[in-house]
């Protein structure tokens, strides 16, 4: 049964809209700072680097992933004077892990429907206010009659997925624990990094399991941090800057909540939300045409997986690409050159730090010792989340 | 280009929906609406937006749980944890983008599946200073705003009464108000005061329900109906999160109906406004809001209210739905409630509520402990 | 900072102030703690209520749509896809195959596991193609197990049933 | 959208559940130094935005309106009652053992307040424009929480 059609939606914009800053605190497992005060430390940076004022901010989107973190029931409202919120039009918008990217496309079309200007959008988490640990609030994702009586873990569903994925592709586990290897050295070159180091692919097959076939080292930590971008209409970003980067292309998709109605091999949310942003970037082969990815990696396999979601790689290539290191810093298709969630940190929606906002500096040449090798003109960042629900995709370029 | 609501649909609103769970209750106003517009959502809708907050439902992540009943399965649709009016500007801001021909926006209550609301809302208070605070509901929040506001405004406790005896006597003429009752201005003084100057009766008690609608772009929307209602516009803000720079007095209100009205090009919404649905959850709150829309001026309002001003044959009805009062606190439906019965009685389909309105406003507050809000203007 | 060069490194610094447990256990800082008493009953519905009462009587319903012909399980009320409401109540089978699964050495709130558990999700049979559903496995060793292997429902005794997913204990494999 | 309902309420499930979590909140850089000011010192301290001038308590790291930084400053925490109300219902809406005053005292030599609990005064004695000052627990009992402050008393 082929699953009806999403009709076709007009790719056409009002306004382009331009990324002038980016920020973000250090991630790490615990922070003394209230969430508020840590994204008053990352906006604080992004306008910095804008060189810009908090006047200057027409409108604030926040994201930020459950509630259940910060331990905050209407949370937005709670974080909105530190997120530069006082006194302005302010919203916050949720879906789940793919918060990092859905907010700065929530902050595109503030800007493109030409509402706003110049738009702020933060995004924050404080992971470690949740007792007895971070991954108990993933308790309450699962439906409450159907799942939540198993008394579940989080990592399952990744196990579940990973499980599956190696299955239909006949993919060894040594192949995935590359991603590790390749992001937590990474991370080595981020200041903000919480788990940046040199490991091999025998500590990772030798760490400790957790979830079948997951083990310690295939997962990204638990974190507090904050991240900041700015996002603003053309004439403002000619005031600004010279080497603005524009945001050319964005989707979303959202799959069945029945997550186990779906063959979990393959994230067609992600194939989805990117055939919507190629679209409207005009991007007709991403293999090609992109030259530096962010894919969502909060577990290894994950960034293997989004890689052919995002049509970076044929469905079961992505191990092999990343055995040759086409996938790392200088090679022919740079992915999480941030050093991703695996080696920076994942305070679930802030990481649109080193997701978003590592693009952005990517595409502006201002990643210091992470800059990739070769030119780049044109990127994708994703994320992911929800039940292993929802594909969220920016398409960023430094031409516009 | 123009955003118009093509179709409304909704369910409820009752004290409690024992037999359909957030997902059929949903789906009930969905298919609703998707029949009122005339569209097939699996093939029509580019976009879904849903307007929830985690702890009213029970969940970590409610967004996992909203696209199946509306129609979205491999579709954008997103969660934005506000109002629904705050989802109406999402809508909007799609729409005009050019992101979107057809918009839906979705909000429901299931306010009955909680079962201790004083704890959630007392979840939602600043942890480090305000939330150990005392052992009262939190409840008290709103009457302090109380107390600040009837004692800077004078207003009496009769003026407040005469509040909860329109909108409960206009639910008595709306079929879908749980709460509608012939109350009048001496049963309200008489009535227990709990938290003083706070009577019971003043504050709304709870409701479910769910409220969709559909919106499209002009082009859309004159294929689809003869009788689009359009956005004419929307406008949202927020003062702070902390009460100590709190204004107290609906500032909130005031600077997203400015931007609305600015949106809208209305310069004298006293008298080009013909009907508004305003947030009504503490009586004392329409008084509020009625001046933040520019409906009213301070020390005024009482007097009009007094007098029938707002009253259905009055100059400028306001709740004619019976508002939260009538109706029953529909969480972050609340706004949906608002501005689904200002598109009925544009559209004439109020039944025994109708009035004359060609432009009508709605307007929701985010709750205790916040100082945010929305405001939708709409038009034939 | 400059604007618009293209020679600065980013980000340039790392703001915060990380602490360590202990600076919490040993009140190095001042902080709150919270236990909320946050309780609901959740609406069960109409697709629901009845999955768990023909648990309670030790059967498995899904439901039907005759547009796609898919056999939904578990049961709703409408098909996704088509959206519509569903035509028919089916009772499928308590066997499946195991679509995927995993060894988990840690509870729900990361804590280790003494005995580690297999979870699965199991297409049921009886219903289309990928309509599966979380449950555990039991009475097989955790290296025994792969994607594909038959199983079958082990239900509680019927007076211990109370109409919910635990009704059935686990699924064990089936032999041969 | 329904073709078929339950109609025996006997068969409609409800299904309970709790959020069993429990969360630890640390006071951040503003208040970390209050209360540790409070605990120690019995002092108050207010945060001065070093740009607008304005006066915030209680304190924090950052002017909200501005996001320039802020610099701390004493005060004595005493005040004058703004608003206050008779809260007569606990969180569930039962009726409170004794009913409990809470107030918006504004904090003099701050633009801001306080919200909290009033004493050692009866419900009708309560004026707006009231003087008030705060109780303090036993310094030995103080956790650098906002409970070190008991309630506030007419001054």
């Amino acid at each position: 049964m082929e699953v009806e059609r999403v009709s076709g939606l007009k790719f056409h914009k009002k306004q382009d809209v331009a990324i002038v800053g980016a920020g973000m605190t250090t991630f790490k497992r615990r922070l003394n700072e209230t969430g508020k005060e840590l994204s008053f430390l990352a906006i604080k940076q992004a306008l910095e680097e804008a060189d810009m004022d908090l006047s200057d901010i027409e409108m604030v989107v926040m994201g930020s992933a459950p509630d259940a973190f910060d331990g905050l029931h209407m949370k937005g409202e709670y974080l909105l004077d530190g997120s530069g919120g006082s006194d302005r039009p302010y919203m916050r918008v949720f879906v789940g892990g793919g918060t990092g990217v859905f907010a700065p496309i929530a902050g595109y079309w503030h800007v493109a429907s030409g509402l706003a200007d110049v738009c702020l959008v933060v995004c924050e988490e404080k992971m470690s206010s949740c007792m007895p640990h971070p991954q108990s609030a993933f308790k309450y994702i699962w439906d409450p009659i159907l799942d939540r009586p198993l008394a579940p873990n989080l990592i399952w569903i990744f196990a579940l997925e990973m499980n599956r994925y190696m299955h239909v592709h006949n993919i060894k586990h040594e192949d995935i624990a590359l991603v590790s290897v390749k992001n937590k050295a990474n991370a080595l070159d981020h200041p903000c990094a919480q788990l940046a180091e040199k490991i091999t692919v025998e500590d990772v097959l030798n760490s400790e399991p957790m979830a079948l076939p997951v083990r310690r080292l295939d997962v990204s930590p638990p974190s507090d941090g904050a991240a900041a971008l700015i996002m603003v209409a053309p004439h403002i970003a000619r005031q600004v800057t010279d080497n603005p980067v524009w945001v050319t292309g964005v989707g979303w998709a959202l799959d069945t909540t029945m997550w186990t109605n779906r063959d979990l091999y393959f994230p067609r949310y992600v194939a989805e939300a990117a055939k919507m942003a190629y679209r409207m970037a005009h991007i007709t082969d991403p293999r090609k045409e992109i030259d530096v990815a962010e894919p969502y990696d909060p577990f290894d396999y994950k960034e293997l997986h989004h890689m052919e979601g995002l049509g970076l790689a044929k469905k079961g290539e992505a191990p092999i690409l990343t055995r040759e290191g086409v996938t790392a810093r200088d090679g022919d298709l740079p992915c999480s050159p941030s050093g991703g969630l695996l080696g920076v940190g994942n305070p679930i929606a802030a990481t649109m730090g080193v997701k978003a906002g590592e693009l952005y500096w990517q595409l502006a040449y201002r990643a210091g010792k992470r800059q990739v090798a070769k030119e780049v003109t044109t990127g994708v960042c994703q994320a992911w989340g929800d039940l292993m629900q929802v594909g969220t995709v920016m398409v960023m370029s430094n031409k516009r | 280009m123009r955003v118009a609501v093509v179709g409304v649909g909704y369910s409820g609103f009752n004290a409690n929906t024992p037999d359909l769970n957030w997902k059929e209750i949903t789906l009930e106003a969905a298919a609703r609406a998707y029949d009122d517009a005339g569209i097939n959502p699996r093939k029509d809708v580019d976009s879904i937006v849903t307007c929830a907050e985690d702890i009213w439902e029970g969940f970590a992540i409610f967004d996992e749980f909203v696209p199946d009943q509306l129609g979205g399965v491999l579709k954008p649709t997103c969660t934005v944890c506000a109002d629904f009016l705050f989802g109406i500007a999402t809508a909007y801001m799609q729409i005009k983008s050019e992101l979107a021909d057809i918009a839906v926006v979705e909000a429901h209550s299931k306010a009955s599946d909680i079962l201790t609301f004083g704890e959630t809302i007392k979840f939602a208070m600043d942890p480090i200073w305000l939330r150990e605070i005392g052992s009262a509901h939190p409840y008290y929040f709103a009457a302090l705003e109380m107390s600040q506001y009837i004692n800077e405004c004078c207003i009496t406790e009769e003026q407040i009464a005469e509040v909860v005896v329109k909108n409960k006597n206009n639910a008595l003429k709306n079929s879908s108000a749980p709460y509608g009752s012939k109350v009048t201005v001496e049963d309200v003084l008489n009535s227990p005061m709990v938290f003083d100057p706070m009577r019971k009766i003043e504050i709304a008690p709870r409701a479910d329900g769910a409220i969709v609608f559909v919106l499209a772009n002009e082009d859309v929307a004159k294929d689809l109906t003869d009788t689009p209602i359009w956005v004419k516009g929307v406008g949202w803000w927020s003062e702070t999160s902390n009460y100590d720079t709190m204004s107290f007095n609906a500032v909130y209100a005031y600077k997203a109906a400015k931007m609305a009205y600015k949106l809208a090009g209305i310069t004298n919404p006293a008298k080009e406004v013909d009907i508004a649905e305003v947030d009504d959850r503490f009586a004392f709150k329409e008084f509020q809001h009625l001046e933040a829309l520019q409906l009213s001026k301070r020390f005024e309002t009482g007097t009009l209210m007094r007098e029938g001003y707002f009253a259905k044959d009055g100059e400028l009805p306001v709740n004619l739905s019976g508002g939260s009062l009538g109706i029953g606190n529909l969480l972050e439906a609340t706004g949906g409630q608002k501005a689904l019965e200002v598109v009925l009685q544009l559209r004439g389909l109020a039944g025994r509520r109708q009035v004359e309105a060609e432009t009508g406003v709605a307007q929701a507050w985010r709750y205790i402990p916040t100082a945010s809000g929305a405001v939708a203007v709409f038009g034939v | 900072m400059s604007v618009g060069k293209k020679d600065i490194s980013c980000p340039p610094e790392a703001p915060g102030t990380p602490l360590k447990d202990s600076d919490i256990a040993e009140k190095k800082v001042t902080y709150v703690e919270d236990h909320p008493d946050i309780r609901y009953a959740w609406t069960a519905g109409q697709a629901i209520s009845r999955f768990l009462n023909e648990l309670k009587k030790g059967k498995l319903i899904a439901t039907k749509c005759n547009k796609c012909r898919r056999i939904l399980f578990p049961p709703r009320m409408f098909c996704e896809l088509c959206y519509k409401p569903i035509d028919d109540w089916v009772y499928v089978k308590d066997t499946g195959t195991v679509q995927t699964f995993s060894i988990s050495y840690i509870d729900p709130d990361a804590k280790p596991l003494e005995k580690p558990v297999i979870v699965a999700v199991i297409a049921v049979d009886g219903a289309s193609k990928n309509m599966a559903f979380m449950h555990v496995l039991g009475e097989v060793e955790p290296e025994k197990v792969y994607i594909g292997m038959k199983v079958k429902a082990v239900w509680k005794p019927e007076e211990e049933r109370e109409g919910s997913v635990t009704d059935i204990k686990y699924w064990k494999p089936i032999e041969g | 959208m329904f073709n078929e309902k339950i109609i025996d309420p006997a068969e409609l499930r409800h299904w309970g559940g709790k959020i069993e979590l429990y969360w630890i909140y640390t006071s951040g850089e503003a208040g970390d130094r209050f209360f540790k000011a409070l605990k120690d010192e019995d002092k108050f301290i207010a945060a001065k935005c070093k740009k607008c001038g304005k006066v915030f308590f209680p304190p924090r790291m950052y002017c909200e309106f501005d996001f320039s930084e802020t610099e701390y400053v004493e005060v004595s925490g005493e005040g004058c009652v703004r608003a206050f109300t008779v809260a007569k219902l606990d969180k569930n809406e039962k009726p409170l053992e004794k009913p409990e005053i809470y107030a918006i005292i504004d904090i003099d030599g701050t633009d801001g307040c306080m919200i909290h609990l009033l004493r050692e005064v009866e419900p009708e004695e309560v004026q707006i424009g009231m003087k008030v000052k705060p109780v303090l627990k036993d310094k030995a009992e103080r956790e650098g929480k906002i409970t070190d402050i008991l309630y506030f008393k007419p001054s």
